[in-house]
């Protein structure tokens, strides 16, 4: 059985190493500020195993969008999920140079999320067409006028 | 000497006979050595997940059907236990039996497909192909009996399975139980030793151990690198922690080892049928479930092994009878990851021949 | 055969190898002239079965069509702008010269020599004469053939051994 | 003196000699043609048959008896097919290769002695001849590359001369031990030195001949110049009608010589016991054919550095080694007695041992340590497949139970049962139940009931939500129309629709069903 890390522990151990990044923790999963991102996530890579980024889901609460991170340790086998709020207009910076399998799941948010993820090596549209307009998994989408 | 010579791009699909549906990769080519490739997708991307907000829960599950095609039980699966794992439903015993039974079948045709494809792609005439579609077709045959569908099967429910199996399902499984080995023994006859097969898969695109779990790969590709990390074992999900079965690894992580571990996947595969059989219990099949289901609020996040590897669902709920966000965790498309570092250098034949080594389903792809 | 049959084939040949050499010459698209070449070296071959040499015949296509022909063809898939042909016309000046001296001196060896005309027609196969003329003990050519054949063999494997794999 | 020059030697009694010359060569050209193109025919059908029987299906059988028209009707279908010439390809050049493809294949007949008598011109060099000719056809396929102006093509186009010219080269040096032992470049003498059939005396030659002619015939697995699955179809990519129909016969018709040449230098050509020399020659052929087909739907493709790699350092040092042995034999035993068949069977055995141990294909990775053990196996299991039953199904004559749960092509709906309910139209996941009800004495009443079927999923949730089992799924499985609209079905439509009910949902409904028709049915019941 993959054990989840306990979030409550996770997070003091982060508040440990990088102070202020964790904004809170429920029993699922740890929040971080979205610029403190990519360091916690390159300390729980580096400090927990957690080698494995299992996948990235992007869900849209209308006034924010929340990032998901599911990650797991193949050699312990434990897992965290992590959670970052980032807001309609901000970037998100881009785990790539942490996990390569971001690669693709990354693009995927950007084209149907529309969340940027700053310092990805290439992102762009991944399922639609170049001239695509709006991004179609945000509630505020509606169908008409996507269309170039 | 090196010849100063001009690269070519050749575009293969959307349509090509071997990118096994409308995948398209644009190639560049030095003679026939690949100096680039960009893989593009989205030629059947048909918004599922959006599609899916609009659905009530179980209104989804012939949804997850059209995902991987050639895996639909397992796509039920998946998309059934993060439900369950939300709305917190219990599922009957033998309920959670019937579906390893059809999650194994179905990896055990999901690989037969694969196996066959991907040897046509090395350029065998059809014949591997026609081989294992011959036994996938008896599987076929099972699934039909079952939920009446051969391709798009909608046999989960929240809460256990759409029916009980007919009477005549237990034999006629079991003759195919019985006979697998012998076909899969037949196949490493035609194929395993082939010395061209050897010469043609050998060695060729080499996925390192690290670099496949950074990249998040998943499944026979990952165990093929050596790795051995089955979410079957890993992390148990439904009863599968009550059968006995190995993880088969590959040494290399090259296209032969892929191949090799989905052969043996096929083997172990029916050693779980089998003891599944064995255990199955007598009982209900499933579980209350209200005809409208409002999960609470929160969220799930379920996986299974499906045959092309970690076949993630995430659901959030707000309380309504429509999830909220309906993501999939599509490991054809993550394990397309490593297809550019692993062509590179190689030449055409053999980038063909790596991209079946994969084995991905556009559909799940694109989604 | 007769004569009627042997003189019109002669004239075919000659008007069409004569007529494709041209071509090789004139066209732009370096890919047509060189399957002009390739017509021009088959009637050439013609002229040879005409000839009743037919070794020599099946020699010059063996040779001049299936390989020299196809090594220049597959020379020219490598090369880039074959349709256009070399614009560069740096070498016109020399070219135009060296192939009027080369003109020149091919008329005056025509021209000067005493073709002796075999005047009765040649029976039989030429394989084994030319086989006796070639490799017989008194009067042919064994050695320097032999010389060849190991020069060949060298080569191969000499290139064999430069491009095996580490 | 063969027949064609008997009948020019009576026909020059009465008209011109050059008449006398013409008329034969074109009368015999033209039977020859025929004929080479009827075993052509008969070619394509036998390999499709005898793929479909390795393959465990039953191949063409629909054309004809036994689908021995199925070659007729595709070259019917070929014939009508609309003729593409790309535009921005080299028009003459794309228009001139298929000819240039198709007729070097043809013209290697000229030298094929089919019987002691029945050759078209036995020249003296007639196996220089035959190399000479067929390495013509490469040009045809190297205009089509080129003429096509697809990349495609393209790349096909150089694999091809790179294959040619590789694979000439082992086939000329395997035919020499042959011509060392019969002393002569003249098919009919090659067959008639042949006492004992030559594959016996020259085992190692015949092996390297056999592998280099389906390379130059770009047979599986060395197929690379239309490997479909990546260069699709290689150089004739963008070919139609005849001009496809030209390459798709010079293939064949290339196959067809490669297996009468082999016949002929190794295999005794007409030489055999009862039955006339020719029927000997033509049944040798097929089965040398049938080897061909055989190894195609086992093996697959090598990649084109190993196909290289192959000719060069294996197929190229055997067949000069071979050369060099029989040349010796040749010196120690003149006469070259049957007895040296066993040496040299243990020479070839050694010989192929001894290389496939120090050679490897690809670099330190891959040995064919193996002498060709996995090949054979792989060869004994197409081979079983032979003699199993297809598994086809002969459909629309042969018809399968669909499995009593069957989720057919249409609703049956129940009038009667139905109570209004609307429960169907909201279960549904595309919503295409449209359903209209009117408020009536016991109930609702349903006005308008139309399922779009061109849309339905057939999931079945439709079924599964109704209360009063007024709803079932169909056992059909056949719907097909011209027109979207006509798969709109109405209330009136389902009411006077056969109800052919499947237990979909209602398993108690099983019990009187047919059972469902398996591949592979439980023991008891077989």
């Amino acid at each position: 059985m993959t054990e989840p890390l306990s979030p409550s522990e996770i997070a003091k151990q982060i508040g440990e190493h990088i102070p202020d990044a964790v904004t809170d923790s429920d029993e699922n999963a740890v929040f971080v500020r979205s610029e403190a991102l990519f360091d916690v996530a390159r300390f729980l890579k580096q400090n927990l195993d957690l080698d494995y980024l299992s996948a990235i889901t992007a869900v849209d609460f209308l006034e924010h969008f929340e990032v998901v991170y599911q990650l797991t340790s193949i050699e312990h086998n434990h897992s965290v999920v992590l959670k970052t709020r980032c807001g309609k207009d901000e970037k998100m910076p881009s785990v790539v140079s942490l996990w390569q399998g971001a690669d693709l799941q990354e693009r995927d948010i950007f084209d149907l999320m529309g969340i940027a993820f700053s310092g990805h090596p290439n992102l762009k549209r991944i399922f639609l067409w170049d001239g695509f307009k709006g991004h179609p998994l945000r509630k505020d989408w509606s169908k008409d006028g996507a269309q170039d | 000497m090196a010849l100063k010579t001009e690269p070519v791009m050749i575009n293969f699909g959307p349509q090509h006979p071997s990118t096994h549906g409308v995948f398209r990769m644009r190639v560049t080519f030095d003679g026939e050595v690949i100096v680039e490739l960009e893989p593009v997708f989205g030629y059947l991307h048909r918004g599922i997940e959006k599609l899916a907000e609009a659905k009530t829960y179980t209104q989804v599950i012939p949804y997850t059907d059209r995902l991987d095609y050639l895996a639909s039980m397992s796509n039920n699966f998946a998309y059934v236990l993060a439900v369950e794992k939300l709305a917190e439903i219990e599922v009957p015993e033998r309920a959670q039996y019937l579906r390893v039974i059809m999650a194994e079948l179905m990896r055990i045709a999901s690989h037969l497909m694969a196996v066959g494809a991907f040897f046509n792609d090395l350029g065998a005439f059809f014949t591997p192909f026609m081989y294992m579609f011959r036994e996938r077709e008896k599987i076929l045959d099972l699934f039909e009996m079952v939920c009446g569908q051969r391709l798009t099967y909608n046999y989960m429910r929240i809460g256990g399975v759409s029916h009980d199996i007919p009477e005549r399902f237990l034999p006629a499984l079991m003759r195919f139980i019985d006979e697998m080995p012998g076909f899969i023994e037949e196949y490493d006859w035609l194929l395993a030793e082939n010395e061209i097969v050897l010469a043609r898969t050998k060695g060729v695109g080499v996925l390192p151990a690290d670099k496949a779990i950074n990249a998040s790969i998943s499944g026979p590709m990952l165990r093929a690198s050596g790795v051995k990390w089955d979410i079957r074992r890993a992390d148990p999900y439904s009863v599968y922690d009550r059968f006995d079965f190995e993880t088969p690894v590959g040494l290399r992580g090259d296209t032969y080892d892929r191949y090799w571990v989905r052969i043996q996947e096929m083997r172990q595969s029916t050693h779980i049928v089998k003891q599944a059989m064995q255990q199955l219990p007598a009982g209900e099949v499933r579980s209350k479930v209200p005809a409208t289901l409002r999960p609470p609020k929160g969220e799930a996040y379920a996986h299974i092994e499906s045959p092309r590897g970690e076949l993630g669902f995430y659901l959030v709920s707000d309380n309504s009878p429509r999830p909220y966000r309906f993501k999939v965790r599509a490991p054809s498309l993550i394990n397309l990851t490593v297809l550019r570092d692993l062509c590179l250098g190689w030449k055409l034949a053999d980038a063909i021949a790596i991209l079946g080594s994969i084995d991905i389903v556009l559909a799940e792809v694109d989604r | 055969m007769d004569n009627v049959g042997i003189t019109a084939s002669f004239w075919v040949l000659a008007v069409v190898c004569v007529a494709s050499a041209l071509a090789v010459v004139f066209l732009r698209d370096i890919f047509r002239a060189a399957l002009f070449l390739v017509l021009c070296f088959f009637t050439v071959a013609g002229v040879f079965v005409i000839l009743s040499a037919d070794f020599l015949a099946v020699a010059q296509v063996l040779i001049y069509v299936g390989a020299i022909a196809v090594l220049i063809i597959f020379a020219l898939m490598l090369t880039r702008g074959t349709q256009q042909g070399s614009p560069s016309g740096r070498f016109r000046f020399t070219a135009f010269l060296v192939g009027a001296v080369f003109l020149v001196t091919m008329i005056l060896v025509v021209t000067g020599t005493d073709w002796q005309a075999i005047t009765e027609t040649p029976t039989g196969s030429t394989t084994s004469a030319l086989a006796h003329a070639l490799f017989s003990e008194e009067e042919g050519f064994i050695l320097p053939f032999e010389i060849a054949a190991a020069l060949l063999l060298a080569a191969v494997i000499g290139a064999i051994v430069l491009i095996r794999e580490k | 003196m063969n027949v064609l020059e008997q009948f020019h030697d009576w026909l020059a009694n009465y008209w011109p000699s050059w008449a006398a010359y013409l008329v034969p060569a074109l009368v015999a050209f033209a039977v020859l043609s025929t004929f080479i193109l009827l075993v052509v025919l008969v070619f394509i059908y036998v390999e499709r048959r005898g793929v479909g029987r390795f393959q465990v299906r039953r191949g063409p059988n629909r054309a004809g008896p036994f689908g021995i028209l199925q070659p007729v009707a595709d070259a019917v279908k070929i014939l009508t097919k609309e003729d593409i010439i790309p535009s921005a390809g080299d028009r003459w050049v794309h228009l001139l290769a298929p000819v240039i493809a198709f007729f070097p294949a043809l013209a290697i007949f000229a030298v094929i002695p089919f019987e002691g008598r029945a050759i078209f011109a036995d020249l003296n060099v007639g196996i220089l001849y035959i190399i000479a000719i067929s390495s013509l056809g490469v040009i045809g396929t190297f205009m089509a590359g080129w003429g096509s102006n697809n990349k495609y093509s393209l790349v096909s186009a150089m694999r091809a001369v790179a294959q040619m010219i590789s694979y000439e080269v082992p086939l000329v040096l395997s035919i020499a031990g042959v011509l060392i032992i019969s002393g002569s470049l003249s098919m009919t003498s090659i067959v008639e030195a042949q006492e004992v059939p030559f594959f016996l005396l020259q085992p190692l030659g015949f092996l390297i001949f056999f592998i280099a002619a389906a390379a130059e015939i770009q047979r599986s697995p060395f197929d690379l110049l239309e490997a479909e699955s990546e260069i699709v179809a290689g150089y004739h990519i963008e070919y139609s009608g005849m001009k496809f129909a030209l390459f798709y016969l010079a293939e064949y018709t290339h196959a067809f010589a490669i297996s009468a040449i082999v016949v002929t230098l190794f295999l005794g050509g007409w030489h055999g016991v009862l039955l006339p020399g020719a029927l000997w020659f033509m049944i040798k052929v097929f089965l040398v054919f049938g080897a061909l087909f055989w190894v195609r739907s086992t093996l697959p493709r090598l990649r084109v550095d190993q196909l290289m790699g192959f000719a060069w350092k294996c197929l190229f040092p055997l067949a000069l080694i071979n050369v060099f042995i029989t040349a010796i034999e040749s010196v120690i035993w003149p006469e070259f007695p049957w007895q040296l068949l066993i040496l040299n069977i243990l020479i070839a055995a050694l010989l192929i041992v001894l290389w496939s141990g120090f050679f490897r294909v690809a670099g330190e990775r891959v040995s064919f340590q193996r002498y060709g053990r996995g090949i054979i196996k792989g060869l004994t299991v197409t081979f079983s497949h032979l003699f199993r039953r297809p598994i086809t199904v002969q459909y629309p004559e042969q018809r399968l139970t669909p499995a009593p749960r069957f989720r057919g092509n249409m609703l049956v709906w129940d009038q009667d049962a139905c109570i209004g309910c609307r429960a169907c139209a909201r279960a549904c996941p595309v919503s295409v139940i449209d359903i209209e009800t009117t408020k009536g004495d016991k109930g609702q009443i349903v006005e308008k009931l139309e399922v779009d079927f061109g849309r339905c999923l057939f999931c079945g949730l439709c079924v599964e939500a109704c209360p009063v089992k007024a709803m079932f799924m169909s056992r059909d499985y056949e719907q097909a129309s011209y027109r979207r609209e006509q798969l709109v079905v109405s209330k009136e439509q389902f009411v006077a629709a056969e109800k052919r009910r499947s237990a979909y949902f209602y398993p108690d409904l099983e019990a009187e069903m047919p059972l469902q028709t398996l591949l592979a049915p439980p023991k008891e019941e077989s």
